[in-house]
């Protein structure tokens, strides 16, 4: 089914996108977190995507299987142990940075990135 | 006369610049410095162009410097694009990516 | 058939997500959309993915953006 | 000895997790972080030329197709390798020295972070492998965000929030591009990829790879902040302690490297590759070196210039030839060595005044005279004026463009030094020349002696490789004759 890995490329490029989207246009800093895990997401999708063979098996050899049969059944297991590390990483990273809002989110009582995140040069350029 | 006029306002406008706080004589030499530095590097930048099209390149340079000159002060102006909030940062990434993917995409084989 | 129903509910619940008001829906939309992906997965024949992004995906991530959410403010504003 | 190849990871990495854990004891961890540290510069040095196989699966001959493959997680250690490493195991211990002397009571978590880093850069230079890359690429971004966030000074946490979530969206493109070559070629070691492309095993023209070089590229800009991601570098040096910048640069730079030499094994066939690389490289140039004019915050200066001095490494890459990637990877090294040593200095002056602005500063010549000189032969460096190591780094950039045929990267690049020594005249004569201003209250405080060590033993390294550069040259010179 060709279709099927196909519709995965569409969903996968649809959470990237809206992971851009989101780290453009979204103010609140929380749901741009929120956003910018999907693209991580996205990635993760597509690259379990390239391991799926249409019609194969897990590749976990049973005992009993005929190897050459599994062989050539067998879906492609590299890409799996990649995304295994991925999705650690990922929520790691996404840990650490809620981890900071927090602490930001006492200094500055709003989660609006606008006034969290904006230019810091000038104010402490020259404060007397 | 006219030129001269204008340089001067540009030193008059590098004064927002450094603001809150004095402006030093050392800052504004630097900022002119600054000033012609980024002129005449992106000039000799799309000279660069040559080795793709000279009448290309001539075109681009003669307009790039025609721009850049009536353009002045252009510290300013670079200044407030490149500052530390978030939302010029993520813009200008994600700028960058599509360009590079489309660039790459459709004109990877032409180079 | 399976596959195409969770690849909407993935990319519905990331759309529902990020258009919602309440933080804390936005959390536990974001759990849905982790675990439908993880059963997307196994339908993909990755089963020791699956199980990993069942954890993370469905239950830590949205875990942790509540516990922020409840830290800071629910109100999106 | 091969067996000591993984030990230059593991080595920084368990000593590490160690301290964090056992650090409340105070004297045992200091004591123990020395050691570790006086160790990271030794083992390159002990250790052999080779290679090593994870879990010792040697490399699989197919009789099929007589294509060979590497089924486990290679790494590669030659002389550019060992030279990097050893610098960059010098620059931990001096940075954990400066730290360890610093204060009394040492905090273990940012120990953690600075051993963290060092580990996950080195296995990054030592790699074969383009995922394994990629994890401690990740590793090395949290560090990173640790080490800013770490520090007592203002708004860093938030210029660590910002770095952070512009590494989200970096990274996982980065991820993407490594999917699409995995897609094409079915291999995530770099050698196996590299003669799969090189054999004509896969359509160099396709769109897919091409997409996968947009992506990683994209990737690679975020790692070594050149271009948009430059206002984000230099804040995130700005914002760490002085020693801690020093390291992190250090960490920009041999990223950098390490990733733009997988990607050139890969995509040198491909000239937009070369293009691409040329035209970020002369960006960060231009905006790095003119933004530094204009900075009145002298640690955002350095931040700005050690952006734009990264130009130049990318040129010497993108020029592709031998002369010239060896000219880039010397920049490189001259980079680390130089960019420290200017991070390190300055930090010894906020350290003795507790100012940044450098128009409330002056007159510092004569409360601090061997740190001044110190930093201006640093500069002098930076700027290229013979006979220090960045002038002889510089002078062969200008003779590899001249040769490849691109005589205005020369003139752009005799500019782009000549504006670099403006910044810094500039600075130096507003900070060490100018009369002291009233406001400015020096307390009586001593530069630390560890700093000035530090400083002195960079700046004997600095004269010895603008005076002998062939020491170091001739070895990087084989080594890009091999991957070429």
């Amino acid at each position: 089914m060709a279709q099927t890995q196909l519709a995965i490329l569409f969903t996968s490029a649809a959470l990237v996108v809206i992971g851009l989207y989101s780290a453009i246009f979204i103010d609140n800093i929380i749901k741009k977190i929120i956003g910018i895990s999907f693209i991580e997401e996205g990635a993760n999708l597509f690259i379990v995507a390239i391991g799926y063979k249409p019609g194969g098996v897990v590749p976990i050899l049973m005992p009993g299987m005929d190897t050459s049969w599994f062989a050539t059944n067998a879906a492609y297991p590299l890409p799996f142990g990649l995304v295994l590390t991925s999705i650690v990483i990922g929520a790691s990273t996404l840990a650490v940075m809620l981890a900071l809002v927090m602490v930001l989110y006492r200094r500055y009582g709003t989660l609006s990135t606008s006034v969290m995140l904006a230019d810091t040069s000038k104010q402490e350029e020259y404060d007397e | 006369m006219k030129l001269y006029d204008q340089i001067f306002n540009v030193v008059k406008q590098f004064k927002k610049l450094f603001s809150p706080g004095p402006v030093t004589n050392a800052d504004v030499s630097g900022s002119i410095t600054a000033e012609i530095f980024i002129i005449v590097s992106l000039v000799l930048a799309a000279l660069l162009l040559r080795h793709v099209s000279v009448l290309l390149a001539g075109l681009v340079t003669l307009i790039l410097a025609v721009v850049l000159i009536s353009n002045i002060p252009l510290i300013p102006k670079f200044k407030i694009e490149q500052e530390d909030s978030l939302e010029k940062m993520l813009f200008y990434a994600v700028i960058t990516l599509a360009i590079i993917v489309t660039f790459i995409y459709w004109g990877g084989n032409l180079v | 058939m399976l596959e195409f129903v969770l690849m909407i509910i993935i990319i519905l619940s990331a759309i529902l997500a990020l258009i919602q008001k309440d933080l804390l829906k936005a959390a536990i939309l974001t759990g849905f959309s982790g675990g439908a992906l993880a059963v997307l997965f196994q339908v993909l024949l990755a089963p020791d993915v699956a199980l990993t992004q069942a954890i993370v995906g469905a239950a830590i991530v949205p875990v942790f953006i509540a516990l922020a959410v409840k830290k800071t403010q629910r109100e999106d504003s | 000895m091969n067996e000591l190849i993984p030990l230059m990871v593991i080595v920084p990495l368990m000593a590490a997790l160690l301290i964090s854990a056992f650090s409340k004891f105070n004297k045992a961890t200091k004591v123990f972080a020395f050691v570790v540290a006086l160790c990271l510069p030794v083992i390159p040095i002990a250790s052999h030329y080779g290679l090593h196989y994870f879990g010792g699966y040697a490399p699989v001959m197919d009789n099929v197709t007589n294509v060979m493959y590497h089924p486990a997680i290679t790494y590669s250690f030659t002389f550019l390798q060992q030279i990097f490493i050893a610098m960059l195991g010098l620059l931990t211990f001096l940075v954990v020295f400066i730290y360890l002397t610093k204060y009394k009571k040492v905090s273990g978590p940012y120990l953690f972070l600075l051993f963290l880093g060092t580990a996950a850069v080195t296995a990054m230079l030592l790699t074969d492998d383009i995922f394994h890359m990629f994890v401690f690429f990740e590793i090395l971004a949290l560090a990173q965000v640790g080490i800013v966030a770490a520090s007592s000074i203002d708004y860093s946490y938030e210029m660590a929030l910002k770095y952070m979530v512009l590494g989200s969206i970096g990274s996982p493109m980065m991820l993407l591009g490594i999917g699409f070559l995995l897609a094409l070629t079915g291999s995530v070691n770099v050698t196996d990829i590299a003669a799969a492309v090189h054999n004509g095993l896969v359509d160099a023209t396709s769109p897919v790879f091409l997409l996968s070089l947009g992506l990683i590229f994209f990737g690679w800009l975020y790692a070594s902040g050149l271009p948009p991601f430059h206002t984000i570098k230099s804040g995130i040096y700005s914002k760490a302690e002085p020693h801690g910048a020093a390291l992190l640069q250090s960490f920009t730079v041999v990223s950098m490297i390490s990733i733009v030499l997988i990607m050139f094994r890969i995509y040198s066939s491909l000239p937009i590759f070369e293009v691409l690389v040329v035209f970020f490289s002369i960006l960060a140039m231009i905006l790095g070196v003119s933004l530094a004019l204009t900075q009145t915050d002298f640690r955002r200066m350095i931040g700005f210039l050690a952006v734009g001095e990264l130009g130049f490494i990318g040129l010497g890459i993108g020029l592709g030839t031998q002369y010239a990637i060896t000219a880039g990877l010397f920049q490189a090294l001259n980079e680390i060595i130089i960019t420290a040593l200017l991070f390190i200095g300055f930090g010894a002056i906020v350290n003795a005044t507790d100012e940044v602005d450098t128009r409330k500063l002056g007159g510092l010549l004569a409360y601090h005279p061997k740190v001044s000189i110190m930093l201006l032969i640093a500069g002098l460096a930076m700027a290229g004026v013979p006979p220090l190591s960045g002038f002889q780094s510089k002078l062969m950039l200008v003779q590899a463009s001249l040769n490849c045929g691109f005589p205005e990267i020369s003139i752009l690049a005799i500019m782009v030094s000549i504006a670099t020594f403006v910044v810094f005249v500039k600075t130096y004569y507003t900070m060490f020349l100018k009369p002291k201003p009233n406001e400015l209250e020096l307390e009586k405080k001593e530069v630390p002696r560890t700093m000035i060590f530090a400083m002195g033993v960079l700046l004997i390294i600095v004269i010895l490789l603008g005076v002998f550069p062939d020491i170091v040259t001739a070895g990087i010179s084989n080594f890009v004759g091999g991957i070429l």
